[in-house]
């Protein structure tokens, strides 16, 4: 007995770096039986259609495409068949462009220090760019936004800062305790996670001007 | 559903803004660890294997050329430079304590100047479809000079492919956003 | 009695917007006699030499390139040659291509300004590019780079903020008197020199949310 499989859906397709993509696709019911998945993609302009060059390296019911299979000039149009002993079935068509999903890893190494200088007194927040693997991908410039709130409260404050990686914080309240987080996106892509966070407590008697 | 070609021009204009700031990088880091005080300019004269190449040489004769024909000529340097900068990437490991700045940017360079071909290619075929087929660039003679014995000699015609590569990345990167302007804001970016 | 003059000297030329361009020397020892200068070029793929097509314009010692006489991505070999009674005296060559000298004008009407917004408040920093060049075709491309500070403090902070012409500063010090400057470059090119400086002083009870 058993049913042909159900229709497989595109979940989300990724570029962290625009070198680079992986797509991921969520199976439909199983229709009781064991399935295999087919990805088949073609790239505008082409008519010939190929079929995923790696199903493993980004784990189950992915496929990633490494430089050699990665375009930004062409449009990808994808397909996912599901197959078992009764029949098999199709997934809708779906198009991406990989420069618009760009998503790049959280910013790296987000460091909060209180500064008193002659003019004033700051807390100043300093991060790195993400590592983007072996690649020092120069092509991609990256904007960033931190969100800052003392621990106990509710409301983040958000501040987009543009290329900069460093960022001083004026108005703050003495011998509060305070967490900060930090994103990236480029250009008019995704933003990508916020960092792990980060904590400071400033002492009591600090004149923090506000 | 097609990436539009004001996309596929700003990236382009972007990737080959890269590719000259880089190409500009590697010679000037290139001058200034080996070649300072040899004189190379002086001998570096009507030497790039593009030079038969007619491209503009100022605002107007740049203004002057129909777009189709601006774009092919960028196709052909283009084309043109695809080999010696194989060949760049590979030669460069054989300097005398190369620095790993310089070996990655030939790399880097090599990988964004055959990602930029693809792109040019694509929007050549959106402009003038039938135009694609004819592959005209100049050919690039200078691998055995890489590797010559003599290391004054080898190193001039180190000097002389970075010299050219920063002189054509700066022609391409110019030229393409000329035709950006021109195509996609009629002339008025 | 006198002595032939001095070996004169290339100083810089420079291309304000890759269309003209203009070279300066510096006379050598004028050997106790009135001197002149012959300043020759010759342009690469040419054998025959030039004389400086325009000594005046540029002001003393200088020769200047108009358009006609301007070829981008070719290389220029310069001599000067100084002569007197006695003798004459010739620079060394010299070789410039037009490509790696442009510096811009500095860029104008650099403005400071408090805005209050619902998401945040800010210094809005506006500025305009410099009047010569020609950005409309797209010959001419234009990076900017901002600097501020407190008035008395010392350290500026660059802002380096791409092809932009405005830029929002969040993270100012309120009550506090601030000082800011503009400049550009084209492509890989010469920084110009910094704008004018322009001030802004921020109210004492604004609480730029920082």
């Amino acid at each position: 007995s058993g049913q042909p499989p159900g229709k497989p859906e595109l979940i989300r397709c990724r570029s962290p770096e625009k070198e680079t993509f992986t797509c991921w696709w969520k199976p439909g019911s199983d229709g009781g039986l064991p399935n295999n998945y087919i990805f088949f993609y073609n790239k505008e302009g082409e008519d010939e259609f190929h079929e995923c060059p790696d199903y493993t390296t980004a784990g189950p019911n992915s496929c990633y495409f490494s430089k050699k299979h990665t375009s930004i000039w062409r449009t990808y149009n994808f397909t996912i068949k599901a197959m078992n002993e009764i029949g098999s079935t199709a997934s809708d068509s779906y198009y991406v462009d990989v420069a618009n999903i760009v998503q790049p890893d959280p910013p790296e190494n987000l460091s909060l220090e209180f500064e008193k200088k002659v003019y004033g007194e700051y807390l100043l927040l300093k991060w790195s760019p993400p590592l983007l693997g072996d690649l020092r991908s120069g092509w991609l410039t990256l904007d960033y936004e931190l969100r800052i709130k003392p621990e106990e409260g509710q409301v983040w404050e958000k501040i987009f800062v543009g290329h900069r990686t460093t960022y001083k914080m004026y108005s703050l309240n003495p011998g509060e305790r305070y967490v900060a987080q930090v994103r990236c996106r480029s250009d008019h892509g995704l933003w990508s996670d916020w960092s792990p966070k980060s904590y400071i407590k400033l002492q009591k008697d600090v004149r923090v001007k506000d | 559903c097609q990436v539009s070609l004001g996309d596929l021009f700003d990236r382009a204009v972007k990737l080959s803004h890269y590719i000259h700031s880089l190409s500009a990088e590697i010679f000037n880091e290139f001058d200034e660890r080996y070649t300072q005080g040899r004189g190379f300019i002086a001998k570096a004269v009507n030497s790039c294997h593009t030079s038969s190449l007619t491209t503009p040489e100022d605002k107007e004769q740049a203004q002057q050329i129909h777009h189709e024909d601006l774009l092919n000529l960028v196709l052909s340097v283009l084309r043109s430079w695809n080999d010696p900068l194989l060949h760049l990437a590979s030669e460069v490991r054989r300097i005398k304590e190369a620095p790993d700045t310089i070996l990655w940017k030939a790399v880097e360079i090599e990988a964004q100047n055959k990602r930029l071909l693809e792109g040019m290619e694509r929007i050549v075929g959106r402009v003038h479809p039938s135009d694609l087929g004819n592959e005209v660039y100049s050919r690039w003679p200078g691998l055995p000079s890489l590797q010559l014995a003599d290391e004054d000699s080898r190193l001039f015609a180190f000097y002389n492919l970075l010299h050219c590569l920063r002189r054509d990345s700066n022609k391409i990167d110019n030229y393409l956003k000329l035709l950006k302007c021109r195509l996609i804001h009629d002339s008025n970016c």
